[in-house]
């Protein structure tokens, strides 16, 4: 929310771009709420301008390895033969690497800029989904309800299209949710270690990096992103959580009525 | 029953084996869950499928169904071969021939409302209008005995007997000619049980239907069913008229498979009961007779040769001392 | 006759989210010294929730006693203190044997771990005096060897081949039947008053069901030991019980000696239950209506709104026990004096 | 034999595994850059250098005759020389490791001897005040940046209490080399001054790695233990009178503890992809800095080199928790 809204709610919001010498590295007060930075920008505007960055990458690239990955779990979980497992196998050697160490080699070689984070995110996150889409599809296949509407004689694509996808479309939410924080947090780490869109963006991860050289004095520059980051993800992982009670009852208390 | 009428359903030494793989995921061994099955179903009758856990049972039922393909054998149903058809052609047949599971609330899509789970198979095989198709459910609903208003509800809002009910009349709506039920009252309190099969008696009345019964409760098959075929092992040991068979069962197995059920109101049956062990694993199947590692007659000849079913007594038996 | 448990008005609810089931509702039970009492019912009518009061393992959080007493042996075991209770009574006087014997051991320790473990506690060579409890307490050295050499014969006695064998391998290598011979070869080990016994066949195939059953009536009867059978299957309970005691919704509705019982059952219910089962000769009859709710049960005796003799003060106040014949009782307005099968 | 069988089916699917991620680095290096030469060369290189060095490479050959090339050079140890060291990678890379493997190795044993009890108690004691104070504690971890988390430890208790050093392994000389580690160096030559250095400079770097693994770990026991309480076995066993502490310190917490072992595999993925950026937080001389120093000197090689490492070094944690796992959980070996 406060994302989007940035240019109304910041206090300061020339100084994302702008540069004020005279202010710099002043402490919190009621000009500057959370205090300026080293080029004496207020650094809660800027934290706002960059949440825009932040559920910018988290959305994109999600969005990315949903597209990836349900249709890629999909057609593994539902046919059982070579190709599946060469899928399911595929995924695993992305999964077998640390996000991390992938993502920081795949943005290196393209070069820090924010569609390349974007991309190098995607890239390490759709088997994830990949995964959690082929294990609810074959535990679907197991139900009898799927069973017997496949006895039916329902086509493999209906039985896909209206009870597969729907049935398991909360566990891909809610797995949605908690790959924001996750990715989010990647992306800080990026930004962190200097793989992030470059200066004057203002990416959280970066904006702590360059604060370490005013520790201990200027606390605030440091403090403020950081807390920033915490709350986008624990927001999202709660959010996650909440999804997964909320959208849960309904199916289970179907299944033990019986 | 008339002996001129073509059978229903006729199989023909019916094979499914599943293949046992170790670690490696080489083949190491066979289940041979059906082992070898031949019988036929008439028009209008129920025939009875018994016998323990682990005896190809409910392996046979789906294979018919088509849930899983046969190894080896036939599969004809109203004259047609249907066990080796291309995956289209077979879907198409199963608007004749329907399975019924032993939970058949499980086999709602918890997602969907009662009304679209009832639309679902006239949409797959039949060319209706919406009209048509609601004409058709409202009667269906009816006969199995449900208020229209429960259309509009999902599953878990219906208790565990409304959503039998709701099962058996999505299966129904497809008017198929034989239904195979798959122990359709395994873990249902008996006044609940004698509901159930009052229901699918009155549902085989209104819709002509035959059945295929598979059950493990010999009580409710002798119920329930003119005909009764009794498996061990993957294969037929004995198979003819119930009430010859409850009266005088002539194999080993089904003699000691009768002498376990308890009679309320009598002696103590387990008093008597003398089969001793566990039915064998179906990966190592004895050799010949496969209930000879049990049977209390067993002689040599029955560890060389298996016996094959024949006439004995006006039922077909498959042992060498029936 | 001094009872050896003996239930008096004990009340169970328990706090769902729909609201409070009032599961148990006034039981009295009875099981004599040496006497195998079957608990007949349908699915929902508390007779688990009953055995598990006597065991005292109510989940802590949803049950709540509302009123009774269990005495067994003249004790109260529901006002005894809760940690005496646990050394002495359970698995030493009271012994359990579960429904499902494929996920009652842990899987993941062999056979004698496991038996052993409640040996070291719970055999009648173990001296439950102070320290009982402590989970560092010794496993003296003779104890173990004698007890290991009661393991071993109360295997076979339950036909368990190979014993010695057999307590090296893991649960999950042992068939159904053989696990719940284990189970009973481990209700027997502390030499109880008391099996409580919870649908133990319900999961068997009828031939292994006919094997247990005989093997677990000959050793109670051999070693005078009571059980408590539950079941919802009236052959089962006609196969091993000397009395039967049927319950519905919450309610016991009579108890009778086994021979009585299934010739001549005075409660509408009871005669009813017993109609259902399938006759040999194919007649089906059912009881209509449905087993009600336990969160509003209905007032009075809960049988009334499916009962064909209901009258007016069965809906007021549930009827008192009523001796019909010795050691036969029922709770009903209106019993039937009539052999099973004579009404319409 | 059945166990040693099982080790091998799971070494069968290493291979094929280890092969995939090489064939992911390589196209990572050799096909998604416009020209993966010039990226080698480095910005100052002139057109003629590039094209000496891309026959030097062998760069100007097919793609599949370079994979083949690559995997064997890897095969045998040779990942190239960084362009900054001028030494051969794999050289710095081993020389950097047992600083990462101590960092990393504390942390775990910090967060598995405190996570698992923890998540015990948590289940036992449901919704009592622990549970909650737990609760917060998991959810932070897993939602907190751990160099930002570092950092904060750094302006704590190095900067404003000054209780522990900033950064760094060691002041002074680091104890006579064994086996690299420099607590069991200490510990082995009897140096315990600076055995209690030593571990004072891992105090901060192994909380802020072990915290998020901690957190991970008690909620997986928490929920583990909660499902266990549930099963049949447990009902039994308090039916039959055992004593409390036995059921859940032997049964429950041992059929807790397999799918726990699982959890630990992911775990290591966790601490390793934490160990680069708390290495760079705390300038702790293991191979996570030098990738990132390798960044920042747009150190093409060394970067690719690093991946090629912690990417195997996962595969290997994976495949021996397969492996424990299946010791633990009986069930699993007659998969």
């Amino acid at each position: 929310m406060s994302a989007v809204l940035a240019p109304v709610l910041a206090t300061h919001p020339d100084d994302v771009f702008e540069l004020h010498p005279a202010e710099r590295l002043r402490a919190p007060g009621p000009a500057h709420w959370l205090g300026t930075d080293r080029m004496g920008a207020d650094v809660y505007s800027r934290l706002l301008f960059g949440a825009r960055i932040t559920i910018l990458i988290g959305v994109i690239a999600v969005g990315a390895s949903l597209l990836v990955g349900v249709p890629i779990g999909l057609v593994a979980g539902y046919y059982h033969g070579w190709f599946s497992d060469l899928l399911m196998r595929v995924s695993d050697v992305f999964l077998a690497v640390p996000q991390v160490v992938l993502a920081i080699a795949i943005a290196q070689t393209l070069g820090p800029s924010l569609p390349n984070v974007i991309l190098a995110l995607s890239a390490t996150y759709w088997p994830w989904f990949a995964r959690v889409v082929y294990a609810e599809t074959r535990t679907l296949q197991k139900e009898v309800f799927v069973e017997s509407t496949a006895a039916l004689g329902a086509s493999p694509w209906r039985l896909t299209a209206l009870h597969v996808l729907p049935n398991i479309a909360s566990p891909i939410i809610v797995r949605a949710s908690i790959g924001m924080g996750f990715t989010i947090l990647t992306a800080a780490a990026l930004g962190f270690l200097g793989l992030g869109p470059p200066p004057p963006t203002p990416e959280w991860g970066r904006t702590i990096a360059e604060s370490r050289e005013f520790l201990p004095d200027a606390w605030w520059y440091a403090t403020a992103p950081g807390l920033a980051i915490f709350l986008t993800v624990m927001g999202f992982n709660l959010l996650g959580d909440g999804l997964r009670d909320v959208l849960d009852p309904r199916l289970r208390r179907s299944r033990t009525a019986r | 029953m008339s002996v001129t009428a073509a059978p229903l359903l006729e199989i023909v030494d019916l094979v499914r084996h599943f293949p046992v793989r170790n670690a490696f995921g080489r083949r190491t061994g066979w289940i041979r869950a059906v082992d070898g099955v031949s019988l036929a179903v008439w028009p209008g009758e129920t025939l009875g499928l018994v016998g323990e856990s682990g005896c190809g049972k409910s392996t046979l039922g789906k294979t018919v169904m088509g849930i899983y393909t046969p190894t080896a054998g036939d599969i004809r149903f109203a004259g047609r071969e249907i066990g080796h058809l291309p995956a289209r052609e077979r879907r198409a047949v199963a608007g004749d021939l329907q399975y019924v599971y032993q939970d058949p609330g499980a086999s709602l899509d918890p997602r969907w409302k009662v009304v679209h789970s009832l639309h679902e198979p006239l949409k797959i095989h039949a060319r209706l209008s919406r009209a048509e198709r609601e004409r058709e459910v409202g009667a269906i609903l009816s006969a199995v005995g449900l208020p229209d208003a429960h259309l509009d509800l999902y599953p878990h809002e219906l208790s565990g007997g409304q959503q039998r009910r709701v099962a058996l009349a999505r299966i129904l709506t497809l008017r198929p000619r034989m239904v195979i039920l798959d122990e359709p009252t395994s873990g249902l309190d008996v006044s609940v049980q004698a509901s159930v099969l009052k229901l699918f008696r009155n549902l085989q009345e209104a819709f002509a239907l035959t059945y295929v019964f598979i059950s493990h409760d010999l009580a409710v098959v002798r119920a329930m069913c003119a005909r009764i075929a009794v498996m061990y092992l993957g294969t037929i040991v004995e198979l003819g008229e119930t009430a010859a068979i409850f009266e005088q069962p002539r194999h080993p197995y089904t003699r000691s498979l009768l002498a376990a059920v308890p009679r309320i109101g009598g002696r103590r049956v387990t008093l008597d009961f003398a089969l001793e062990g566990e039915p064998p694993n179906p990966r190592d199947v004895p050799s010949g007779c496969r209930f000879r590692t049990r049977c209390p007659l067993a002689q040599d000849v029955c560890a060389v040769e298996e016996p094959r079913l024949r006439e004995v007594d006006g039922r077909r038996v498959a042992c060498h001392f029936a | 006759m001094t009872e050896l448990l003996s239930v008096r008005g004990l009340s169970v609810d328990f706090v769902t989210d729909g609201g409070v089931a009032q599961v148990l509702d006034g039981i009295n039970l009875d099981v004599g010294p040496g006497e195998v009492v079957g608990l007949v019912g349908e699915s929902g009518c508390g007779k688990t929730t009953l055995a598990r009061a006597i065991l005292g393992i109510l989940p802590t959080g949803a049950a709540r006693i509302r009123g009774g007493e269990v005495r067994f042996k003249g004790v109260d075991l529901l006002r005894e203190d809760p940690a005496a209770v646990n050394d002495r009574v359970r698995g030493r006087a009271i012994t359990f044997i579960p429904q499902d014997p494929y996920t009652s051991f842990s899987p993941v320790f062999p056979v004698q771990t496991q038996i052993m473990d409640l040996m070291k506690w719970k055999s009648p060579r173990a001296d439950n005096g102070g320290g009982a409890r402590s989970p560092f307490r010794r496993y003296p050295r003779e104890r173990w060897r004698a007890d290991r050499e009661a393991v071993l014969e109360t295997l076979r006695a339950v036909q368990i081949p190979e014993p010695t064998r057999a307590l090296r391998r893991l649960p999950h290598e042992f068939s159904g039947g053989q696990r719940q011979r284990l189970m009973i070869a481990m209700a027997l080990l502390p030499q109880p008053d008391l099996i409580i016994a919870d649908e133990p066949t319900t999961s068997l195939d009828v031939t292994i069901q006919a094997q247990i059953l005989r093997l677990l009536r000959a050793l109670v009867k051999q070693r005078g030991v009571s059980v408590l059978f539950t079941t919802h299957d009236l052959g089962t309970a006609h196969e091993i019980c000397d009395r039967v005691v049927v319950m519905y919704a919450g309610q016991e509705m009579e108890a009778a000696p086994a021979t009585a019982f299934f010739a001549r059952a005075a409660h509408p219910y009871t005669r009813r239950l017993l109609a259902s089962v399938p006759s040999p000769g194919g007649e089906i009859r059912d009881i209509p209506g449905e087993v009600p709710s336990l969160i509003a049960p209905p007032s009075g005796c809960r049988f009334h709104p499916r009962c064909d003799y209901a009258t007016a003060e069965c809906r007021e106040g549930r009827p008192a026990p009523r001796t019909l014949a010795p050691e036969h009782g029922v709770r009903c307005y209106h019993p039937v004096d009539a052999p099973i099968g004579a009404d319409g | 034999m059945r166990l040693l069988a099982l080790a091998l089916y799971r070494l069968v699917w290493f291979v094929p595994t280890l092969l995939g991620l090489l064939v992911v680095t390589f196209v990572i290096s050799r096909v998604i850059p416009a020209d993966p030469v010039a990226l080698v060369a480095g910005e100052t290189a002139t057109p003629a250098q590039v094209e000496a060095l891309r026959r030097e490479l062998g760069y100007d050959r097919p793609l599949p005759v370079q994979f083949v090339d690559y995997v064997a050079r890897l095969v045998r140890g040779d990942m190239g020389t960084s362009i900054f060291t001028r030494r051969p990678i794999a050289e710095d890379l081993a020389h950097r490791l047992p600083a990462t493997i101590e960092l990393t190795v504390v942390a775990m044993v910090v967060s598995v001897l405190v996570g698992i009890p923890l998540g015990v108690l948590s289940a036992l004691w449901r919704n009592s005040l622990l549970d909650h104070a737990l609760r917060v504690v998991t959810v932070s971890g897993l939602a907190i940046a751990s160099f930002w988390l570092g950092i904060m430890l750094q302006l704590l208790f190095a900067m404003r209490l000054g209780w522990t050093p900033l950064n760094g392994r060691l002041q002074g000389f680091p104890p006579r080399t064994i086996t690299g580690f420099y607590l069991l160096d200490a510990a082995l030559t009897g140096d315990w001054p600076t055995f209690g250095m030593a571990l004072l400079h891992l105090a901060l770097p192994a909380a802020t790695l072990a915290f998020p693994a901690l957190a991970t770990l008690v909620r997986f026991t928490r929920a583990g233990v909660l499902d266990v309480m549930q099963s049949n076995f447990v009902l039994y066993e308090r039916a039959m009178g055992l004593p409390r502490s036995v059921i859940v310190w032997k049964y429950m917490l041992r059929s807790a503890l397999t799918s726990t072992v699982t959890q630990i595999g992911l775990l290591f993925g966790i601490l390793l992809a934490g160990a680069v950026v708390t290495e760079a937080v705390f300038d702790w001389p293991g191979i996570g800095t030098y990738a990132v120093n390798s960044i920042l000197r747009s150190d093409y090689n060394a970067v690719m080199g690093f991946t090629v490492w912690a990417g195997t070094i996962f595969i290997v944690v994976n495949l021996l928790v397969d492996v424990a796992h299946t010791l633990v959980d009986p069930r699993e070996r007659t998969l």
